[in-house]
């Protein structure tokens, strides 16, 4: 496959998050904000590069019937360096994306690209597969955050964004629920439903 | 009564004996992105049916086990109800008596061991507490 | 900081050997991944669900092909949506060859538009034909006639086939039908049938399913087959027999010659893409081979 | 002679319609409108012709432009949805917050669904508890009703806001309930329709008469309102209030008669709209007394909507022939 | 009195007994006649006379072989003219055989045609099966199951009470009504007979409360016959249903899939036990019956006494035509009637009445959704729930149907008639069962 | 490359050698980013402190002193010294009747009791309500400063007290309140000042 | 008292499902029957709470002394794969019949981020042994009970034609929204 396809691809019509639904537990307790979900996406395109870069690259060494589990534990080698440098580093960031952090490791994304692609590609093609499909899932987390930000909390990226009118003491009268849990759903279901219409668009 | 059902394909068709190896999918699989996701979720298991009438099987055949809901529900409490009840209880009544957490959580896993025996135990007498059969 | 590396490496490493033996029986157990094939083959199929193949769907065709592969024969299977192309492609995975099909296409064997056979009764049930051939002849009152609610229009997943407004009859659209016959089964009347495409799809078809005797079957509609039975003597293939007072032409045996198309007092023939006739003569034989 | 008809038996059918029930639904809800305009003046009015006008709306632009279906805004059930939601929120609601709420209302609970009576949440709580959660200020600061409410026109932004007899008992302020007689007339603050019990009881009451609902959900509701909170009460009537003021406050009389009683959203056997009744009950009990909201009505009946579904498959109506199946 | 009814829903369309008080007229023998060789549950009969044939009234035309079956007698004097296809009352064409009608009428041999009533019952009980089962007696109350069948009661089975259906619940439909007040002591002889081929000593005629001058009589006449009651019921529909009846009576209800046999009765409809009557008393088969022909148009509504295989048209034109803004004609009641498509269709064993429905009444409501206000759930006499089964019908859930019993429904039509939405439930809970019926039909073999 | 075969030695072999890779490594970044960790938790507490305290001198963590409330709940003290003089008393305390439970705020009281400012430490609060009991959104937390809890009674007016409740978030009003109130309590049970 | 609060706490007020973003896969993924969701929600409470001990008795007895909390993720997530197959093994070899019933009856119970999140955020929180317990169990409950709901829900919605657009993954996404909008008025109930 032409590289450049197999690195959009990842963009819509093979989104992880709007047309795959996987990993759905952090993208939608990480969108309450653009930047939480840009901070996950990193971080998971971060484990999902390295560890693809990894695996393709000792993919020989492996045998079959460990694969998964060798699998998994490169996964978790760096899903755990994750942890600790954001916990150093970005402490704000980290105590937002809580548990959802360790849980990379059974993200679907992460295993099903080790499985599927780079398990059995070359090292250069599960690098840009990893960032492709790292670059979908941050694309869906920061689309969904954004949406949610706005209307959650009338900001953008922390910036003021002047939709709503204010209430007395001059704060804006924002839609709370889009930044709690029911909101996520919804916004998270509409997205899906809308995703699906683009693709069938394009089609 | 409600009736479960699973596809299956024979593997091996004796007298009075038909192994059926069925696919266990997990919940993930059943959702459609399984190509994507592949951790463990699908499992080949082999089943032994001696209720198929009588009728003749070759490997390779497709057929559909049945199995009534009254069965399914008996494995869920033999399976997985049970121990658990044996493991909160152990540990509640266990706490009375063992101060020291870590003995505690060994105790009450370990409650598992026995029960697991006693079933080994008494697996023929379960064989006819799970009917299965082959759809005709 | 030695302190930490020893025992993580040491648990750590405990734990992998733990892993490892567990993983190593289970696997030895139970552990299977679906034969890589059934995704490949599947990724060749058009992916439509038709049920063409007369399997539940595109995946359990696949793992039927792949299982007959593994058997040496897959002659028997075929997926009309997807054609001659599409099953080359799937035997080429498969490592077999596959032998080309006439392709086929779905005709409609009634022409009792409303024109032809005008209503006698409304009908106000459920707008389906099912309910309606259950409830009674049909508005037309011929037994055999289609019905015009289009159960048909509706299944047909490949947007193949409209209701004509005018006529009341299901159209069928020659370059999207790919003969899955899915309205073949959705017809409560069986009246579409799928026939060889033939040579730049011409087609010469009885267009009438009524098996009452011409009298009766003329009372319901203008253009039905009476069983007069003209046709089969006129044709010199052979390719018509009459049954159940209906004529019938075997799509294998006819050589498309249309001798019979003119021959039929109530033009219940079809001829389908022919180029237009020559003004000719009464009785004058047409020009034999198109 | 024009052509025979034919279809399936049976020829005859009720003159009874979708339609016709929805009305006798709003007119059942007018005298509880009209003693709400009394307290509350051109605000409830304000309110209830947003909210109807936004529903409508919704309802038509989404069949319309999404579903790409006929429209069905003619079978009145989305102007019910609109009443019912305006009778749930504050006579001071701004406008544009009424029309999100109609959007949800509509296009989330009802028309996601498919429409008209597949939708398994009541519209009108899922848009009342969408609102209440995102604009927790606006949605539960009640103007104080006065009698010269009505003619104040449109006064309505700088009315003074007061607390509702149930906020007052989340204060642990018993002193300051109000009494009886205010409560069934419904002088006292709170939302649109919960105002007036005795209003509500006269519309509730032709409702059971045109049969649009039976006496099921209201009664096993009321029942174990009355049960729970008399439990509660007798055990410590210094800290609980008495069954009567929970039955005469809040939604409770809305919830019962009015939206619990959604037959798409409510149980099918008798059996079974017994035990949702009940349900319901306990869950407003449950939130009033322990939970964080004042109210609790529209959570309970939206829990219990969830539960519908179960309730159907388990509770069937009783079959002939049963009871001596193995006789 | 006490007024007797069955529980579980039902409901309560106008009556309309329009033509409650016109007394029962004979209508003459139509030119031509088309006798269809199948009037009765089960399986065709085979015709015994061959085209241009001279038959007799009352001549055993047909034979009804099968166990489920019945036999077929000439309606008429004549030559048959044709043994072909002709539209019944669904449209479709069937197998009939034509008789072209004499002017004069020759009667069959032994049948006695004299009215004089005849009481004593002389005859043994298989005497008594034997004789119905020659004259091809089939239930008058719609199902037109062979009486005989319902006689032959299978060993171990014990039945105690004989249920006489003079209910008469559909709307419109007065044919039972007349002939329980014209023809009281006749049926009344024939309730005997068919009391003496069960072997029972008690029966009850259940009567709706909307023909208090049919409890009257009957009651009165019923002096006369020891063992035979009147039971009032509450107006109702659909009272007359078998189940329903015998829970109204009895209460007792027959479980699902079994036969009110399997509770100790049997039901016959109050047509069926005059038209026994006159098969064991008289020798006189079963070739006409009193129909119905009404509607809120018609000039006038009667009560006719027709023969079978008269085209349908001859008993409108007795009527005064249809009229001009007919939009539906029904064979049978409004409820479980069956729209014709032609009125060439002739009268058959089966045929109560005709009914002719104004344009306005005929055409069905606009279909919405289903609002799930559980009406046709609170209605349904059987106590299923037709908007589910419909919609499983619909999306083709077959084995759901099944689990919720669709194969219990009586298609009594309370549901499509009381769905505020208009949904066509009845129409899928038939298909619905016909699939199921297939279904469980298949897995049986 | 030929595939490793999947003998139980290879097995057991690579699971081991990775699983060794995986712990050096990881405790490579263990080490690494620990001294960042811990900087940042020091970072926090000490801005923190400094929030709620003049300015000092002393070592403050070192002053730290723990009151273990029950099992699981304490207040932290810290004590503020500048030229060896008492300038202040920092008091990290807790509260569990929060909207959505336990939350911690550190408080500075003045050696003569007075308060000098409150700051937030973790909280679930809902973003939009209770959350502006942080200084950084809204000016709640300023109605506070420089009042004595001796005579500025902690409780919402709808209680009978001095504070200006958050709108529509009197539950998460109440619960600072009560937090304040425990902090200064113990404030005044420890008599000020270090002993 | 305080098992009650944390079991009210876990299983209602911050339902896993509905307002901890836990398990969805499964939760969206399993069969839409109501019968396969009670089996499942059972067998994910064995396994939930199994988890927890063995992963609170390694971190507490192992990590912890050694100081080697950062092998938190590695060891748990292969501890409770480890386990998961375990319990299959041990089904298998002592009643090979209830383990074939097993299999015809569910679906694979595998290591979700339910489980995995679950041994971790007990170990966050800090619960001892038998809080610890409780935690998980009231969230294994809450879990079953919300897929109960759900799959009757959608059992429902089986028999409604939803617009082609909004079925399948979509709509369940609204129905799982507007339940945890109603899950809100649990909101400090404890
Ligand atoms: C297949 C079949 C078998 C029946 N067998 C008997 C029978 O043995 N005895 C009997 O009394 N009735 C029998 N019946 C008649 C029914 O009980 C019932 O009277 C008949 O179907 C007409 O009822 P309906 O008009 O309410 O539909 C049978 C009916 C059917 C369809
Ligand atoms: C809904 C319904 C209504 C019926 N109403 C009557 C009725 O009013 N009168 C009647 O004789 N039979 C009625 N029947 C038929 C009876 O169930 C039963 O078949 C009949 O009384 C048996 O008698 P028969 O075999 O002599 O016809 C009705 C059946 C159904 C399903
Ligand atoms: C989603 C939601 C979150 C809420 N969060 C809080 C909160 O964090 N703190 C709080 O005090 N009240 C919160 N509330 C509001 C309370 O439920 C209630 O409105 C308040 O306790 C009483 O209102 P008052 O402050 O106007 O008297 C919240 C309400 C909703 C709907
Ligand atoms: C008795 C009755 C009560 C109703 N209650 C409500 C309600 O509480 N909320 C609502 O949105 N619609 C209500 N409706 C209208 C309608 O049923 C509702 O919009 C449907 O749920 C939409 O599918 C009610 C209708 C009736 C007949
Ligand atoms: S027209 Fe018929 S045969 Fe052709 S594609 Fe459509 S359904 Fe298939
Ligand atoms: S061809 Fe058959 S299915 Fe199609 S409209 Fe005609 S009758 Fe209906
Ligand atoms: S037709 Fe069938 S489902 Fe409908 S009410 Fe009658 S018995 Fe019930
Ligand atoms: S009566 Fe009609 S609208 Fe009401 S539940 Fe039944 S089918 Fe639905
Ligand atoms: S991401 Fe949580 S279960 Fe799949």
């Amino acid at each position: 496959m032409n590289q450049w396809k197999n690195f959009t691809k990842g963009f819509l019509r093979e989104n992880p998050v709007l047309v795959l639904i996987l990993g759905t537990c952090p993208t939608l307790a990480t969108s309450t904000s653009v930047s939480n979900g840009l901070g996950m996406g990193l971080a998971l395109t971060f484990v999902l590069v390295m560890s693809n870069l990894v695996i393709a690259s000792i993919k020989n060494l492996i045998p079959g019937k460990v694969r998964i589990p060798a699998f998994i534990l490169v996964i978790a080698t760096f899903v755990t360096i994750v942890d600790y440098v954001l916990k150093g580093y970005v402490p704000a960031l980290h105590k937002e994306l809580g548990v959802f952090i360790p849980l990379i490791v059974v993200n679907c994304i992460v295993l099903g690209r080790a499985e599927a692609y780079a398990s059995k590609n070359s090292v250069l093609s599960s690098i840009i597969d990893g960032f492709g499909m790292g670059f979908g899932f941050t694309l869906a987390l920061m689309t969904l955050g954004g949406i949610r930000e706005i209307l959650g909390a009338g900001t953008f990226f922390g910036m003021k964004v002047p939709i709503f009118p204010a209430d007395m003491q001059g704060n804006p009268k924002t839609i709370l629920i889009f930044i709690l849990a029911p909101g996520a759903f919804l916004v998270y279901g509409y997205l899906v439903a809308l995703t699906n219409r683009l693709k069938n668009k394009l089609n | 009564m409600d009736i479960i059902e699973h596809p299956g394909v024979v593997v091996a068709a004796g007298r009075d004996l038909v192994k059926v190896k069925i696919l266990q999918v997990s919940a993930c699989a059943g959702c459609h992105a399984k190509g994507a996701c592949t951790m463990a979720d699908m499992e080949e298991k082999i089943i032994d049916v001696e209720d198929f009438g009588g009728r003749q099987y070759k490997a390779g055949d497709h057929v559909t086990l049945q199995m009534g809901k009254g069965s399914g529900n008996r494995a869920i409490v033999m399976g997985y109800l049970v121990p658990f009840l044996l493991m909160v209880a152990a540990l509640i009544t266990g706490s009375y008596f063992i101060h020291e957490e870590g003995i505690l959580a060994l105790v009450s896993i370990s409650v598992l061991i026995p029960y697991f025996v006693i079933l080994y135990l008494r697996r023929d007498k379960m064989k006819g507490k799970f009917v299965i059969r082959i759809k005709s | 900081m030695t302190n930490i590396i020893v025992p993580a490496v040491v648990s750590l490493g405990s734990i992998g050997l733990g892993a490892a033996v567990i993983l190593y029986f289970v696997a030895q157990k139970f552990k299977v991944i679906e034969d890589p094939r059934i995704d490949e083959v599947e990724e060749n199929l058009p992916g439509a669900n038709c049920g063409g193949c007369g399997y539940a769907g595109c995946r359990a065709f696949a793992e039927t092909l792949v299982k007959g592969a593994d058997q040496g024969d897959i002659s028997a299977l075929n997926c009309p949506a997807g054609g001659n192309e599409t099953m080359a492609n799937v035997a080429k995975i498969l490592g077999m060859v596959a032998e080309a099909k006439d392709p086929q296409i779905a005709v409609l064997r009634c022409s009792g538009s409303r024109a032809n056979a005008p209503q006698k009764v409304r009908y106000d049930g459920p707008q389906t034909c099912q309910f309606a051939h259950a409830l009674s002849s049909g508005e037309s009152g011929c037994p055999n006639g289609c019905l015009g609610l289009g159960d048909c229009v509706v299944t047909c997943l490949f947007d193949a086939m409209y209701m004509d407004e005018e006529t009341g009859l299901p159209v069928i659209i020659e370059d999207k039908c790919v003969a899955c016959g899915a309205c073949v089964k959705a017809c409560p009347r069986v009246i579409i049938e799928l026939r060889d495409k033939g040579k730049k799809s011409k087609r010469i078809y009885v267009s009438c399913m009524n098996t009452e005797k011409g009298a009766l079957s003329r009372k319901n509609c203008t253009v039905s087959c009476i069983g007069c039975g003209k046709c089969v003597k006129v044709c010199p293939h052979d390719a018509i027999t009459m049954e159940n007072n209906i004529a019938y032409i075997d799509d294998v045996k006819c050589k498309l010659c249309r001798k019979c198309v003119p021959e039929c007092p109530t033009a219940a023939i079809l001829e389908l893409n022919f180029p237009p006739r020559k003004e000719k003569t009464e009785g004058e034989p047409t020009p034999a081979e198109a | 002679m024009s052509l025979l008809t034919l279809s399936g038996s049976p020829h005859l059918q009720t003159d009874r319609s979708v339609r016709g029930i929805m009305f006798d639904v709003v007119i059942a809800l007018i005298p509880a409108l009209l003693v709400s305009m009394w307290f509350f003046g051109l605000g409830a009015l304000k309110v209830t012709l947003v909210a109807v006008i936004a529903c409508v709306f919704f309802e038509w632009l989404i069949t319309k432009y999404l579903l790409k279906a006929a429209s069905t805004v003619g079978d009145g059930s989305a102007i019910v949805t609109g009443i019912l939601l305006a009778f749930n929120l504050p006579s001071n609601l701004p406008a544009w917050i009424i029309i999100v709420g109609a959007l949800v209302s509509i296009g989330v609970a009802k028309m996601s669904f498919g429409g008209l009576g597949k939708n398994p949440f009541n519209p009108a709580l899922v848009g009342r508890v969408f609102l209440l959660i995102s604009f927790p200020v606006d949605m539960t600061s009640w103007p104080v009703p006065r009698f010269e409410g009505y003619m104040s026109l449109g006064g309505i932004t700088d009315a003074i806001t007061g607390p509702t007899p149930l906020a007052l008992l989340k204060a642990e302020k018993l002193a300051e309930l109000p009494g009886y007689v205010d409560v069934l007339l419904g002088n006292m603050g709170g939302c649109l329709g919960e105002v007036s019990a005795a209003a509500l009881l006269l519309g509730a009451l032709y409702m059971l008469y045109r049969k649009v609902i039976t006496w099921h959900i209201p009664v096993s509701y009321l029942g174990a309102v009355v049960l729970f909170s008399g439990i509660l009460w007798l055990v410590n009537p210094g800290i609980y209030v008495d069954p009567l003021f929970h039955l005469m406050t809040g939604g409770i009389m809305l919830g019962a008669f009015y939206m619990a009683t959604d037959m798409v959203t409510s149980p099918m056997s008798k059996k079974g709209m017994l035990l949702f009744g009940f349900g319901c009950g306990i869950l407003t009990i449950l939130i009033r007394v322990f939970g964080a909201y004042p109210e609790g009505v529209s959570f309970a009946i939206l829990i219990m909507n969830a539960f519908v579904p179960l309730i159907n498959k388990y509770m069937k109506p009783k079959r002939f022939g049963e009871a001596v199946q193995n006789g | 009195m006490k007024t007797f009814t069955f529980t579980l829903g039902g409901i309560h369309p106008e009556e309309n007994k329009i033509s409650e008080h016109s007394p029962v007229e004979r209508l003459e023998i139509p030119g031509q006649l088309f006798v269809p060789i199948t009037q009765h549950l089960g399986a065709p009969a085979k015709v015994l006379v061959n085209k241009g044939d001279q038959v007799k009234t009352g001549q055993l035309i047909a034979r009804g072989e099968a166990f489920i079956s019945a036999n077929i007698h000439a309606p008429g004097t004549g030559k048959v003219s044709k043994i072909d296809v002709h539209p019944d009352q669904s449209g479709y064409r069937k197998t009939m055989v034509v008789i072209d009608v004499d002017e004069t009428e020759v009667w069959e041999d032994g049948i006695d045609t004299g009215t004089s009533i005849i009481r004593s019952i002389p005859y043994a009980k298989e005497e008594i099966i034997q004789k119905i089962k020659e004259m091809g007696i089939v239930g008058l109350g719609g199902a037109t199951f062979p009486t005989h069948v319902k006689l032959m009661i299978p060993d171990g089975k014990k039945v105690e009470t004989l249920i006489i259906n003079g209910v008469e619940c559909e709307p419109y439909l007065t044919s039972d009504h007349r002939v329980m007040l014209e023809r009281a002591e006749e049926m009344l002889v024939g309730v005997q007979i068919l009391m003496k081929g069960l072997g029972v000593n008690r029966a009850v005629i259940g009567i709706e409360k909307n023909k208090p001058d049919a409890i009257a009589h009957l009651s009165t006449m019923a002096a006369g016959f020891p063992g035979i009651e009147v039971a009032p019921l509450m107006v109702k529909y659909p009272q007359g249903a078998e189940k329903q009846l015998i829970k109204s009576i009895l209460n007792r209800e027959v479980p699902s899939g079994k036969l009110p046999l399997d509770v100790g009765c049997v039901v016959s409809n109050a047509g069926t036990a005059l038209a026994v009557y006159e098969a064991v008393q008289k020798n006189k088969p079963l070739i006409e019956r009193v129909v119905t022909v009404t509607g809120k148009n018609v000039k006038h509504p009667c009560n006719l006494l027709v023969r079978v295989g008269t085209p349908i048209q001859a008993l409108i034109d007795k009527a005064g035509g249809l009229p001009e803004n007919s939009g539906k004609v029904i064979s049978g009641g409004p409820m479980m009637g069956k729209a014709l498509n032609t009125l060439e269709a002739p009268v058959t064993k089966g045929t109560s009445g005709i009914l002719v429905m104004q344009q306005g009444e005929s055409l069905r409501k606009e279909v919405q959704n289903c609002i799930r206000c559980a009406k046709c759930t609170q209605v349904c006499p059987m106590g299923l729930e037709p908007y589910l089964l419909a919609q499983e019908a619909k999306l083709e859930k077959w084995d759901m149907a099944e689990a919720d019993k669709v194969m219990d429904c009586i298609e009594c039509g309370s549901c499509l008639y009381t769905c505020p939405s208009g949904r066509p439930l009845l129409d899928y809970i038939r298909v619905g069962k016909s699939k199921v019926g297939n279904i469980i039909r298949t897995r049986k073999n | 490359m030929a595939k490793t075969e999947s003998t139980f030695t290879n097995m057991v072999a690579t699971m081991v050698i990775i699983m060794v890779l995986a712990g050096l490594s990881l405790a490579g970044v263990v080490n690494l980013t620990a001294d960042a960790i811990a900087k940042s938790e020091k970072e926090k507490m000490e801005s923190a402190l400094k929030e709620v305290l003049p300015p000092f001198d002393n070592d403050i963590a070192a002053t730290r002193k723990e009151v273990k409330v029950n099992e699981k709940d304490k207040l932290v003290l810290y004590f503020a010294k500048k030229g060896g003089e008492d300038v202040g008393v920092a008091i990290e305390t807790f509260t569990n009747k929060g909207f959505s439970g336990n939350f911690r705020i550190m408080v500075g009281f003045r050696p003569d009791g007075t308060i000098i400012n409150t700051s937030v430490l973790e909280h679930h609060e809902t973003p939009g309500l209770g959350d502006k009991m942080d200084v950084k959104k809204s000016k709640f937390p300023n109605q506070f400063k420089d009042k004595s809890p001796a005579d500025f009674k902690l409780q919402v007016k709808k209680d009978g007290g001095s504070v200006d409740a958050i709108t529509a978030a009197t539950i998460s009003s109440r619960a600072f309140c009560d937090a304040v109130q425990r902090a200064y309590d113990e404030f005044v049970k420890q008599g000020g000042k270090q002993q | 008292m305080e098992y009650i609060i944390i079991f009210i706490g876990s299983a209602f007020v911050s339902n896993i499902v509905l307002a901890q973003f836990l398990g969805i896969c499964p939760f969206l993924g399993v069969s839409t029957k109501v019968g396969t969701a009670v089996g499942m929600g059972t067998a994910v409470i064995f396994v939930m709470t199994l988890a927890t001990i063995v992963t609170w008795l390694i971190y507490y007895y192992l990590l912890v002394p050694f100081h080697i909390e950062f092998l938190q993720t590695i060891s748990f997530i292969f501890i409770i794969a480890a386990l998961v197959q375990m319990v299959e093994i041990i089904l298998k070899k002592s009643v090979p019949s209830l383990y074939q019933a097993l299999g015809i009856y569910l679906p694979l119970i595998t290591t979700n981020c339910a489980v995995l999140g679950i041994a971790i955020l007990t170990i966050t929180k800090e619960y001892n042994l038998m809080q610890g317990v409780v935690y998980t169990i009231s969230i294994a409950v809450g879990f079953t009970f919300a897929i109960i709901l759900f799959a009757g829900i959608r059992e429902q919605l089986e028999l409604t034609e939803v617009p082609k657009g909004m079925r399948g993954i979509p709509i369940a996404l609204i129905i799982t929204g507007i339940l945890s909008l109603a899950f809100m008025g649990f909101a400090n109930l404890v």
